[in-house]
């Protein structure tokens, strides 16, 4: 069983890019392995609490509480992304993490894969 | 004891979107990793430009002027100072028709030795296999 | 009708301003729009330019990206934000941006 | 003097997108006009308050604050969209608004010029 | 007493960014504003389809299924069931070899009358200088 | 080296795709990538299936579009998010998303 980082810049809350993160994860972690989440830019939302769930937006946050559950799976979001969109340490999702940029080229040393999604 | 190297490879213009900026914030953060790993352990941290994503490293970008953002250029800079490898793709400065002496070399200013390597495609692509992880912005 | 088309973008988005008419047409290049104005790839200008059009390039996103009004072509007339205000409530009367 | 309604859907924090349009409005309010902004889809979260100032990071929390001062310019973000990242009434800046997407449609009703900025 | 018009235009491909999806949900709600007008004042939204915009019109999206999110495919049935004109780019529809059995026509299934229309470019043209304001998507 | 490209657009990035190589190249189309699996404009598939590489597209993202695997040019295998689990663990050692 390998570990699999993936870290996401800028995707964007309501686009199906995080949505594919999400499930990619998951699918990843339902077979055994261990996933790292990397949220910075906008993406950083994601990991955001009290997101309310609407049909016209993928509702992520339900997902990712269960991922968090098996142990398998860390999401950390970039403090610097969170803090210049007015999102501070008490609005973090429970079990989700924040820390600086480092945090992600740490999770990339001890990974066997690396999925960076970068640009939009 | 052991160094992996991640390679970023910018290949999008800069501003519009965070990549570009994001890409030299995250290679920067390569210098402080180590209080997360064990002793001897490293992560070094290079960055390539090829396509669009030459035209980050123009001279003169007046970003702070106008918008009050750090440039890309001030990034590129930072990178040098820390001795970070960086390479520029030369077929894709010479597709825009843009010329060495516009494009930021150094940090001489800063007092940093090291300087930019502008390097054909095929020098990028035996980086991006020497190194250990890719991540494209 | 008088359109003024703010094109904010270098690689996408010609194939809809190709088709454009307007008795009155003025594009402006905005953000990484502003490549059309200063950049030649491959030694040839954007074939955005061959448009019966009015071409405007922000200065401010010009200066920006390491471009001064000495890079752009003779085409294109550089604006401020401030000109851009007078181009909108002036000389066009829809907008669109791509 | 006329009114200019701008609508952003999608422009992120940290892009020179939301930016653009803060410098226009302010332009525009310079010169005796009205401005209405209209932020959805990411660019919504411009208008929450807290932001933290980065110099990675454009900062326009202070550009907005003087804006709205004038009284020739109202700045209105889309209530789903808020919700759906996680963003409240009680965190909306101070002197923003916040309403569902006919608020957009009426106030492009009394404008002279629309400026719409849709896709990334 | 007056109506305006806006003209929406769907020009870019759905899902990857928001906003083909907020362009329908915004003119959807053009159905609501008349809170804000004065009595008899009335805003009119239409919705055109160009270039790549067209992919947003496939049947048998399931996105509701894989993502949980609204297809487009419902949003736009959803405003044709409120009457809504939806212009939809012939030409476009040829480039890409997408036949009309296999858009999104109509809302019959929920009871809708208003049908869309497949039209040449120029109709789209007309209907873009027909308007009082233009909301490209 | 072994490379896997997720190719998540389609009207960019076709410029830096084409240049890469590698020993072992697979391209696994996702998001906005699979129109280069299943649309042909002006009656032409994608530049993109030319290349000598080992083609993919995620079937949920090929059906939250609109398509089915029937509409899927023969040259490229639909995959579910589990069997991309195995290509990025078993077949590939590097990715990329472009």
């Amino acid at each position: 069983m390998g570990k699999l980082t993936i870290g996401c810049f800028a995707s964007l809350v309501g686009s199906v890019s995080l949505d594919f993160t999400v499930k990619l994860a998951e699918a990843a972690v339902k077979k055994g392995h261990k996933v790292d989440l990397w949220v910075s830019g906008n993406a950083t939302m994601l990991s955001k609490k009290g997101q309310r769930a609407f049909k016209d937006y993928s509702a992520l946050q339900k997902t990712i509480n269960g991922l968090l559950e098996t142990g398998n799976f860390q999401m950390t979001a970039c403090e610097a992304c969170a803090e210049a969109r007015g999102y501070h340490k008490e609005d973090t999702m429970e079990g989700c993490k924040r820390f600086s940029m480092d945090w992600y080229l740490a999770s990339c040393f001890s990974a066997d894969r690396v999925l960076h999604i970068g640009g939009d | 004891m052991a160094t992996k190297r991640l390679c970023f490879v910018i290949r999008t213009l800069p501003y519009k979107i965070e990549g570009s900026r994001l890409a030299m914030t995250h290679a920067i953060a390569s210098q402080t990793v180590e209080i997360y790993l064990e002793d001897g352990d490293l992560v070094e941290a290079s960055v390539c430009f090829i396509a669009d994503g030459v035209l980050n490293c123009l001279k003169n970008q007046a970003a702070m002027k106008h918008y009050g953002i750090t440039s890309i250029e001030q990034h590129l800079k930072n990178s040098l100072l820390l001795d970070m490898k960086v390479m520029i793709c030369k077929e894709d400065l010479e597709k825009f028709g843009i010329s060495e002496d516009t494009i930021v070399k150094d940090a001489e200013d800063l007092g940093g030795e090291t300087v930019a390597q502008i390097v054909p495609y095929s020098e990028i692509q035996k980086e991006m296999e020497a190194v250990d992880h890719l991540l494209f912005c | 009708m008088k359109l003024g088309v703010l094109m904010s973008d270098f690689r996408t988005g010609s194939d809809v301003l190709d088709r454009l008419s307007a008795e009155k047409l003025g594009i402006i290049f905005v953000g990484n729009g502003i490549y059309h104005a200063t950049v030649k790839e491959g030694g040839k200008t954007s074939p955005i330019l061959e448009k019966s059009a009015t071409y405007y390039v922000l200065t401010e996103d010009l200066e920006s990206r390491g471009f001064t009004s000495a890079n752009v072509d003779s085409r294109i007339k550089p604006v401020t934000y401030n000109d851009m205000v007078d181009l909108i409530f002036n000389e066009y009367e829809k907008f669109i941006w791509i």
